[in-house]
């Protein structure tokens, strides 16, 4: 695993079969930098950062801290509290048979929202499955969320004026149209960028390798999250890769990284923003290996006892990245007990009046199936169409 | 005999084909620790060792093209593929090393290897997660292709491909992973890959499919011969490639009629294939023009409507009343 | 009018559609400085420069992928994939994105680009090479798929494809590539997509065809007019996906007799489907099965017997004798 | 391209049009590198060594020559003039009309023989479609080479006893086949390991990324060497990855890499024994980037001129590996010109004389097409089989 020094055999080599007097291929231990030819020269790959600004214990590191104004922290603080409510409301929903599987984004509050937060509007943002704390930043409804995660297509419709892409079911498969955009970015002189984040095991999809390629050759505007939260279903980040740190992958294509305490806000964003400007300022992609914990199921289909020890839940507990960041807001004075309670039951109202919104909304439409396969249907789709009715009529179904 | 699941039955027919044959492995994500998502693999791990039982990386084209490389080592890797949807992730690696390694060898190497993944709708999933693309894989030469549609012969035809020693590609019907039990006898059974099954005979029509799509099929044949009296034959295709052209011109060549059913899409899909087939070899003898219910050629729906989207009951009744008033 | 081989028609649609919408840009592999390695792209680089001509790196899953996201951004890439072979390697982002980015987001976004690239055989090359599986696209949803046979209708649907708001798939006919030359006008010409071309009428038997394989059956229907007396009536189908079934099936029901010809493998293939919708709408006007000389299900030979592979005039000539000679 | 220092933007960012009082993020100069959170922590990313011994005018440096015992090196010597004198003779036969496209490897025949050398009679070797120097000293006969370039299928059929996979035409995909074996291998405790090599354009294919990424994490014996060669057709390797060090990629996976002057036999004899040794061990992967250069065509079918100037071939003909290993050899007593002389007429001769066993097995047999689909030709392809054999039959072909 170690990406350091080469190993050498302490022992001659085996003799090959093919060559009778074996050559005794000599350990080289020298190692000059010297840049003349006939020498071993080291090439030095360099450092990469891991950012933590904000401890377990909603300690800060004044030095680092970004200090944003007040109304951000209190905005960020909500967005977190937000996502949270509807992540557990979404559960509970999906228990009750009222919502589909879907894939919790528990502890993750902070790498979500940090993520998203240097977005502009005209920056583009390419999801995974389990970006809804993003999503609801950017502009999606709650109530389309629900309806996304309880089979209605029409979730997945972008709202007016979001420049999102529906999220990625397939994983990995998302990444290379960020980077295409980003691609266009480029070559049209736009000063946006585009963000795309995935998981630990998405991470080891060739796509995502060619996308950071691509990226990195044509210096295009685009930030790459991996959000390593231990786990790809029942796959622990150990077992998916041989860094331990997957931010080292970056630099192997030539993309500046960090790796950030994903559970730590203002760690994330001040490493987003970093990687935002870099993305702007024309210097081209940038990696951030955002380090988390999926607290809850890998999704509502999922069993995590088979797999993992609830001891290693619990020690990620006392991480929790909305606890930490209330401390820190209680420390500066922006935040008391009461106006936490009342945030949050201001985000559960809002979660509960999604939901009413969602249940109105919550009407199968199954004509819309072929509306839109193309821009203009051809007529042997239209007599697939017209049976398809006919059967629905049958059935007497709208 | 034991009462078994088609998870179970599988789970059956690895587990002994393990225990009877050391070169067998099975590797993918997530079937180590966790026994797979659908629990086909449970209990393989602690029997049989991590060398045999691997987990992988997500990747799926990385497990195919590896497979590949175990299984010309002299290995012989049954891989899951979690669903269907993402073979599309290995499409290089099966066409182009798994379905031409014995070939391009001159048969020095082979690919001996199963690729089990689960396919078709019906269980509420979300996008990817219900396609039934068989038909990408019956056009691909150096292939087999079989797909099950009960537990008994889920477990024997997995037993047939484990053995085979060119590489199969094995759907699992997934909306029948659980929804019935079947005898399924412990001593170990094995099938024919390429024999049809004539599930019920009859003399007026031929209704053919495969996997899933069985059980409307066989739901409305009862109401057929039931309540419209129509005598219908009733085959499961079981082997897609190859196929057994020879059965189905058989029946047809003696009913006359027929009518197809799959939940892929209609163009270029394996109804296709059997009309070209019919026509070719039972011309003379088809009274009526052959009838598709299959999937249509759009993206599975979302999972509120896909029971619409799937063949049910009642079109294939009505298919087969309209092939029958055909004169 | 100039006379133009098929790459040079191609280079024309390509250089007039980039000189009247600066969406339109070309990528792939050797395509800027090198023009291509069939010379299709030539030129395009010198007066279109490096933002819109784009040398990839060698990765085609990536140059799918990233010119959906362009085409997302509202760009209009029309890629170039060296050998259709290589299409498998992009498999996912063909299927997963490219067909499915305007469904996905309900119209939102849309892939409007195309992958152009030669397929066939006949050009002497290795393993990989000559591959036809159009059969692949026309089976997946949200996709179109057209094949040129000659320099001028290559032109007029390549604009077509370009102009197209939805992913079209071109497949090129490397053989034909600079077999012959043809007038193609200077003004820019398009044509519709899913129409077929009757290129010869005929009353006693409907020839379909498209692509490479538009040769030899034009060389067969000349013997056969000529030397068999059998009047044929030909079809460059040029549309793979969507299908001009309505003209297929005016001709058939007119003749009652028809042989399909295609390259790629039998099983799942193009013919397959004509055949199942001959079936479905000319039933009762077929006096004899419908014939299919296609390649064979094995992987396409290397290139010292491909000559032997390869449908050829004999071959179909032999076929139409067999269709006619059936009562 | 730099994977050396995170890029902080001096100016503060743009406002985001959905914070209205847009934060500012500090620039963080400050960088520790202790261990304890709230800080801007260093992960040293190590080195790579770039390897030379011998230079372009034959001179070695003693400290590194690895000293092979003169048998050893004459083999080696031989076998890179075989390796020549059979490519320009392909070439010659090309262009006579007697054999079909081919893929010249002129100029890397040291990167060839260098990292076949260490292979062991059971080891395995997956070979790209321009490695016909390291096949001939595996042990494929010229003729074979021969027929399966002017397509003849049969020249695909390893000999026995030799552990290669027929070379791959499409670019990476034989790469996850190695690792494949390389997993058998260690799970059934063979200590034999696995060669595969291919070129820099490859490298951007995502699968070559996932078999690094799962050989070390099973921590499979297996070499892999990407043969840099400075072109994929007319791509330059620096517009193919935003690295200039391709070896820079491997510790991004957490396989130790080198990097390797590929024109210098002695270096790649090193590198290849010392990773070969590295693999046998148990310790996993092993990455070698040989830098070499590609004098002759892509394939019979390219026309380098139209991307690539003279100078720079011309610069590289005098780094020529098999003139810099003369030199040596001659200087160390065991060549003269007259022995050169000799060797390579012999080895002309070799060419020549397999040559006529290539034609007189240049005999096509189309009958076989069908014959190594499947172990068992199902009904459906016999039937197949029987209408092409009547057409052969009609056409008079044997
Ligand atoms: C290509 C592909 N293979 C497999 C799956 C099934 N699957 C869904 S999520 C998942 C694990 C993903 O793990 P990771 O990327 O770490 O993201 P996380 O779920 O932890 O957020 C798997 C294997 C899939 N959706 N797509
Ligand atoms: C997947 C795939 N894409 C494209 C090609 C066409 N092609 C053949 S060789 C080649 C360039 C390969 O370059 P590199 O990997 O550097 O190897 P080199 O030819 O320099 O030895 C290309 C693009 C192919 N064979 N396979
Ligand atoms: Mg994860
Ligand atoms: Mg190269």
């Amino acid at each position: 695993m170690s990406s350091k020094t080469i190993e050498t055999s302490a022992t001659p080599p085996p003799v090959a079969t093919n060559t009778p007097d074996a050559p005794i291929v000599e350990t080289l231990s020298s190692k000059s930098s010297c840049d003349t030819p006939m020498t071993e020269k080291l090439i030095d790959l360099g450092e990469i950062q891991d950012i933590s600004i904000l401890n377990e214990d909603g300690e800060v590191n004044a030095a680092l801290d970004p200090n944003l104004p007040k109304v951000e922290l209190l905005k960020i603080h909500r967005a977190m509290v937000l996502t949270r409510k509807l992540d557990r409301r979404m559960l509970n929903m999906q228990r009750q048979g009222e919502m589909g599987t879907f894939a919790p984004g528990l502890g993750q509050e902070a790498t979500q929202i940090g993520q998203i937060y240097p977005l502009q509007k005209n920056d583009w943002f390419s999801p995974s499955y389990r970006s809804f704390g993003a999503q609801l930043w950017r502009g999606w409804p709650i109530d389309q969320l629900l309806l996304l995660w309880d089979g209605f297509f029409e979730g997945f419709a972008p709202p007016e004026g979001v420049n999102d892409l529906p999220f990625s079911i397939v994983v990995g498969s998302h990444v290379p149209l960020a980077t295409g955009i980003a691609m266009g970015m480029r070559n049209r002189n736009d000063e946006s960028f585009v963000l795309v984040n995935f998981g630990d095991g998405a991470f080891s999809q060739g796509i995502i390798a060619e996308s950071m390629n691509f990226a990195v050759v044509y210096k295009s505007p685009i930030v790459f999250v991996v959000e390593n939260n231990g786990y790809a279903i029942s796959t622990k980040s150990e077992c998916q890769a041989g860094i331990a740190e997957l931010a080292r992958r970056g630099p192997g294509f030539g993309i500046p990284s960090v790796r950030v305490d994903g559970n730590d806000i203002l760690a994330m964003i001040v490493a987003s923003q970093r990687a935002a400007d870099h993305a702007r300022s024309g210097k081209g992609p940038f990696l951030i290996e955002a380090v988390t914990y999926r607290m809850s199921l890998h999704t509502t289909a999922d069993d995590p006892k088979v797999y993992r020890n609830d001891d290693e839940v619990e020690a990620w507990e006392a991480k929790c990245p909305i606890a930490r960041f209330e401390t820190y807001l209680k420390k500066k004075n922006l935040l008391d007990d009461a106006a936490i309670e009342r945030i949050e039951s201001e985000c559960e109202q809002e979660v509960l009046d999604a939901r009413e919104v969602f249940r109105k909304k919550a009407i199968a439409k199954p004509r819309e199936v072929f509306d839109y396969m193309y821009e203009n249907l051809p007529p042997e789709l239209q007599e697939q169409q017209a049976d398809y009715f006919a059967k629905l009529d049958r059935k007497g179904v709208e | 005999m034991p009462q078994k699941t088609m998870v179970e039955a599988l789970n059956l027919a690895l587990d002994q084909s393990m225990a009877a044959d050391d070169r067998v492995c099975v590797m993918g994500q997530d079937i180590a620790i966790n026994g797979g998502v659908f629990r086909v693999t449970k209990g393989l791990l602690e029997k049989y060792g991590e060398t045999r039982v691997i987990d992988t990386p997500l990747a799926e084209n990385g497990i195919i093209g590896t497979a590949v490389g175990m299984a010309i080592y002299g290995l012989n890797p049954v891989v899951e593929i979690q669903f269907s949807g993402f073979t599309m992730q290995a499409f290089d690696q099966i066409e182009q090393n798994m379905a031409r390694i014995r070939n391009r060898s001159r048969g020095r190497y082979r690919a001996s290897m199963v690729i089990r993944t689960p396919y078709g709708g019906g269980i509420r999933a979300v996008e990817h997660h219900s396609e039934s693309r068989e038909a990408y894989w019956a056009h691909t030469p150096g292939l087999k292709v079989v797909i099950p549609s009960g537990p008994r012969n889920a477990r024997a035809l997995l037993n047939a491909a484990i053995q085979d020693p060119d590489p199969v590609v094995f759907y699992e019907p997934k909306a029948v992973y659980r929804a019935f039990r079947e005898d399924v006898p412990d001593e170990p059974e094995t099938m024919t890959i390429g024999k049809a099954n004539i599930v019920r005979e009859g003399e007026d029509i031929t209704l053919i499919a495969y996997g899933a799509m069985m059980r409307p099929v066989l739901e409305a044949a009862e109401d057929l011969v039931d309540i419209h009296h129509v005598n219908v034959e009733v085959i499961d295709l079981l082997s897609i490639k190859p196929m057994d052209t020879e059965t189905l011109v058989e029946s047809v060549t003696k009913t006359g009629r027929c009518v197809i059913v799959h939940e892929g899409p209609r163009t270029c899909g394996i109804a296709a294939e059997i009309i070209a087939r019919l026509n070719e070899k039972a011309f003379e003898y088809l009274i009526a023009p052959v009838k598709r219910i299959t999937g249509y050629d759009i993206h599975f729906p979302f999972f509120q409507v896909e029971q619409h989207y799937l063949p049910d009951p009642d079109t294939i009744i009505e298919a087969v009343k309209e092939t029958m008033a055909y004169e």
